[in-house]
């Protein structure tokens, strides 16, 4: 369903760009080739969005289509379900997943229900691009990451771009899609910088993507918590520990193929995720290595979450509660002594 | 609660023979309405059902002043809105039995009745939900430069929603081509009017959003149609949203699982004189443009009518099991 | 924290009740011995309640303590909020599950989190009891089981009373809790009826039960699933398999030990929920037995969930997407069959 | 936008030593959010700051009118409401240096102020999250019996949430003792009140849900201060809840994220005009009821404020990460 052949590898980099550039790009070039494509948020225009993704796409686009919303997330969100109906391709921004509470009655009861519930009659081209995850002192209103649930969702498909290649790429399929398309973007990653890809146009949708090929433990990784698994793989390659590093890259449907392949090869799993720890959707592939991997695994499959308290405001406390290179670190090597 | 409704003559009449179409359309939705009851207590169709029995009017009355290009978005309480829009009763029911012939291929049931081609995007049972949707219909209308017409049915405890309150103010501020037909019957299940609202005219508190707003009598289908009629043409001579507040009473119980404990006997009673059918019958009668041989006709023709729809739904196959998982997500898939 | 020692199994029964009935006596006992208590909800009152539950309390109670609300989730359940921080303790009622994301963000980002956000300053001593569960043609927006979520957010207890016993005795000391308590009813429970408690007292809202022992696999199951799990359990005996039924009881915080308890012993396990698969409590059922009892499981963990699809009308439709006795009884022997 | 606030003289006047003890906590208020920039800028303080330089009557105005048995509901920008109900500044300083005798233990930060003893519920930063809350708390006050005002804070954009509509509507149907206080400050975050509301006249439309509503210059301390005494009395009286509309601005941007690209330099510069400490000065000193000396102690008392709280702030220990768990659930558990 993506715009070209599926491929999970970013094409070769032509030049750099910050994550919020990367995005920024997506959106002009989206709304440079479909007329039908327009932006619709709380500050996406005049203010140039909460973490400035939008920053001068009004005076490029005007407001109707860079379209500043009141307060009013149930609303907007469901105009924007009502507005791809009606046959345009919003690309709606709820300013933090915590907000998106406030819409969720119309992303399920709606969006994600009304394909199924009319008999196939009525699908729903919608995009809903939001922030997730903490890291930025913002406490326990702004910076829970609750994407997992939105993964529960049948009917939904949901992307975490971790990188500025998929920052750039996955908009453009996801607008491609005829149903609803949650894209999480974390926070951290706005003024993170790497290489844009030369066709953006190359980016799938649908597989996640192996960072870091390895042969002795699967670490599962997506949106913000990548980098930790990354630095945390360095940290065992120098404890003679060769770690694969896979991005889920596609939140649902999850590309278990990937996620089982690996795990065949390493007999062990760490999985980092910065929900809650309870639910989370850490959880969720667990179960499902267990379930088509069994008999390959050597240990237990081991989990990496943020601790189950609403996010506090204070440094110390906040990266006490959130997932770190050394707890994947120490999950891993215990997997290996445990099965060595 | 009744003596708060303050009928209003409409001020243009429809001819001689709309009135008369209005008048059977009311007829057929009835007459459906009450087939549904006996296939329910059969067992034919089952889950949660809403009928319309005394609201005819705002269904008929609403859907006359539109054109097959408008949208129409509808509320869990939506056979008559589904039929006056102009769906088959054999698609209809056919869903209601949960058959693959359904227009929701039996996956919707009652509440969920869907129509793309004629534009009317259900039968939705979040109270207030379709709100939201109704106002974004509009919103794309107004980006690609249709003179389309959003026609958003909802009830007075709907009204109560923060959903209303959001997409009342969406439309208002971004002057936007739909129309809010509040189905107020006083009755929010077993809630009256007045333990749900604070201030009670709800035509006023939708003016204080910045739209036009008006109240029409509920159960006079003529009057009915000529606020949806003005409702339509001011929309579509691009003044923006508009509110009318329909004041109307349901005959029966909110769902079939209602005892209706909540209502006095007389109040009910009292609505009753306020029946849309009789009343309309009795003045065409008068006028001379209905006779007894017409009404007959009326009803032998909607008995077959309905006879067929449930000849069919009975005869129709299952969707099978297998075909469970489709369409949650779509088939065909298209770039943007 | 419950009001007597905590025992998971129910009292000795004096008399036979419906699960509404128990409900319903439950809330008028608490009524009736703390005056701070009171019902709030849509059609609780002259209605009697959407599922019958409070019927005739309005007559015995007044309007003032058992309170109809306008169609307003957010607003009555933040208002549950404040009436708890204001000395009060409320019980209030939202007539399904699929209604409750319209409050879910009171919920969340005030009842679960205030707690921790004020430093311990402020608890929120409230009940939220509400409907759950499909099996009544109610179709996609009425049906949906979304209680996994819940259990999700730390600062909450989810409670889900699958028989009788609970039903009556779980109220009490859900009040007695100082923090926000969710009770989710599975609405085909309702009707089902069995034996009362002597002292509903006793019921304890910490622990799991085991409602049938066995030795060959733990059938794991909750709310409207028990009684699935329990037939599926009868077939298996008929076919040599005896199976060990644990009945949940308490969704947050889960009772590890006693379902790692009776996977160690049974060395086999089936969850059943009626959740959609992905990312539905069973996924954390199952990570967390991994977690705690991997060398001591015979084969993966097996989990019988509904089918991922807007749950839909037509009754056999609705039958295939939710998790029958036939479905658990054939993940058991799977699990054997695939061990021996 | 400026152009719409409509200053109202208040009709009775506090004596002049309230006059000046209003002056004295705008004044303090103001240079402890001075001194919030100074530390934000070195770090000590980090994540979402919003100050209420320029709105300081507001939040000193409204509070003046409570009693300690009062409740307050704050918003994300309360510091000057957690200051002028009478927090510390070094509770309040301590909690956004995120440090363990901060009034949340470090947990809350700058939008997350709590103060169980005063009553004041919060600090809170989903936008309109606050209003069911207090209905919630006014709610147990008129079940209770007792005689208690419950005063709600919240900004322009929050009137656009649906939870205002669903708030207003439960506290004027049930008739609770809740004052909302809205403080109109005629921008949320980068969008001006018209492109936020189709309808700009809050009060108005506050009255459509059947409350006594009104609206006060946000400016003027004194006005501010009348107005919430007639709130205060009017809800002691049990006449039911009622809305006060504050017009009001602020100097600075919406948070220290924010560039501040949305207004017009001269729209800023024609509301310091109507910065309410030079205009009470002003007229304090024309009463003669304010000298410079007065003036040079109050600075020099607030400095001294100030300083020992960032120097408590700065001495005092962080919360031991071995606590992180702690107050997710309560560590007391009693009987109902
Ligand atoms: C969000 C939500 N809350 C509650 C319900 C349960 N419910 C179904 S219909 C209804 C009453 C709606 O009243 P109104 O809007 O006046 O429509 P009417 O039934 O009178 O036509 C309620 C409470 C629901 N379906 N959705
Ligand atoms: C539900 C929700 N939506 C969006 C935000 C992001 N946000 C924080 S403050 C704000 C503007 C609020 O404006 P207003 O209510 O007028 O208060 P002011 O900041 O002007 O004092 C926004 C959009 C939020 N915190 N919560
Ligand atoms: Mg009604
Ligand atoms: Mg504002």
């Amino acid at each position: 369903m993506t715009m070209t052949v599926s491929s999970p590898a970013p094409a070769p980099a032509v030049e750099t760009a910050t994550y919020r550039e990367a995005l920024r790009a997506a959106i002009r070039e989206a709304m440079t080739r479909d007329d039908r494509v327009f932006l619709m948020g709380e500050d996406v225009g005049r203010y140039g969005g909460c973490f400035a993704v939008s920053m001068g796409l009004l005076e490029e686009f005007g407001p109707e289509r860079i379209r500043d919303t009141p307060l009013s997330e149930s609303a907007f969100v469901g105009a924007g379900i009502g507005a791809a109906l009606g046959g345009l391709r919003p690309i709606v921004e709820i300013m933090t997943v915590n907000f998106s509470l406030l819409a969720l009655d119309q992303i399920l009861n709606n969006a994600a229900t009304v394909l199924h519930m009319s008999g196939g009659q009525l699908n729903v081209p919608l995009v809903i691009r939001m922030t997730t995850g903490a890291g930025r002192q913002l406490a326990a209103q702004h910076s829970h990451s609750l994407e997992g649930w939105y993964a529960h969702i049948p009917g939904l498909r949901i992307l975490a771009p971790a990188t500025v290649a998929d920052a750039r790429g996955m908009l453009w399929p996801a607008l491609a899609d005829p149903d609803p398309v949650l894209i999480f973007e974390n926070g951290g990653l706005y003024n993170s910088s790497g290489p844009l890809p030369a066709d953006p146009a190359t980016i799938d949708i649908e597989r996640a993507a192996v960072r870091r090929p390895g042969d002795d433990v699967t670490i599962i990784a997506y949106g913000g918590t990548l980098a930790t698994a990354l630095t945390a793989a360095d940290q065992l390659a120098a404890q003679g520990m060769s770690a694969e590093v896979i991005d889920l890259r596609v939140l649902r449907p999850l590309d278990d193929e990937t996620l089982v392949g690996s795990v065949r090869r390493t007999h062990r799993a760490v999985i980092v995720d910065e929900g809650w720890r309870s639910g989370s959707l850490s959880a969720e592939i667990s179960a499902r290595l267990v379930e088509q991997a069994f008999y390959d695994l050597d240990a237990p499959v081991a989990r990496v979450c943020s601790a189950e308290v609403p996010m506090p405001y204070a440094r110390h406390l906040e990266q006490a509660a959130l997932p770190q290179a050394a707890d994947v670190v120490a999950a891993a090597l215990q997997l290996a002594g445990r099965h060595g | 609660m009744s003596t708060a409704a303050k009928p209003r003559r409409a001020r243009t009449k429809p001819s001689t023979d709309d009135r008369v179409a209005l008048l059977r359309e009311m007829l057929r939705i009835r007459r459906f309405e009450e087939t549904c009851v006996q296939l329910y207590s059969t067992e034919k169709i089952r889950g949660f059902m809403h009928l319309c029995i005394g609201e005819e009017a705002t269904a008929v009355g609403v859907m006359s002043a539109l054109t097959k290009d408008d949208a129409v978005v509808g509320t869990y309480r939506e056979h008559g809105q589904a039929l006056a829009r102009g769906m088959s009763m054999t698609t209809v029911l056919a869903e209601m039995f949960g058959k693959q012939t359904g227009c929701s291929r039996g996956r919707g049931g009652s509440m969920h009745l869907f129509d793309a081609a004629l534009r009317f995007y259900g039968g939705n049972a979040i109270v207030g939900g379709g709100l939201p949707v109704a106002v974004g219909l509009a919103l794309a209308d107004r980006l690609r430069g249709q003179k389309r017409v959003t026609a958003c049915v909802f009830g007075d405890g709907a009204f109560a929603e923060g959903e209303f309150h959001e997409s009342a103010n969406l439309a208002a501020l971004w002057h936007l081509p739909v129309a809010f037909f509040c189905e107020n019957n006083f009755y929010a299940m077993g809630t009256a009017l007045a333990r749900e609202h604070a201030q009670t005219d709800l035509a006023m508190r939708a003016a204080s959003y910045g739209m036009v707003a008006w109240t029409a009598d509920g159960m006079d289908v003529v009057a009915v149609a000529d606020a949806a009629r003005r409702a339509a043409e001011f929309i579509r001579a691009g003044e923006g949203p508009c509110f009318v507040e329909l004041r109307t009473y349901r005959f029966r119980a909110h769902s079939m699982y209602d005892p209706d404990r909540y209502r006095e006997k007389a109040e009910i009673e009292g609505w009753r004189h306020h029946d849309p059918i009789p009343a309309l019958t009795a003045t065409l009668r008068d006028d001379g443009a209905l006779t007894d041989a017409d009404l007959a006709r009326f009803e032998k023709e909607i008995e077959a009518e309905i006879a067929d729809a449930v000849a069919a739904a009975e005869a129709a196959p299952l969707e099978p099991v297998a075909e469970l998982t489709r369409f949650v997500t779509s088939e065909h898939r298209s770039a943007p």
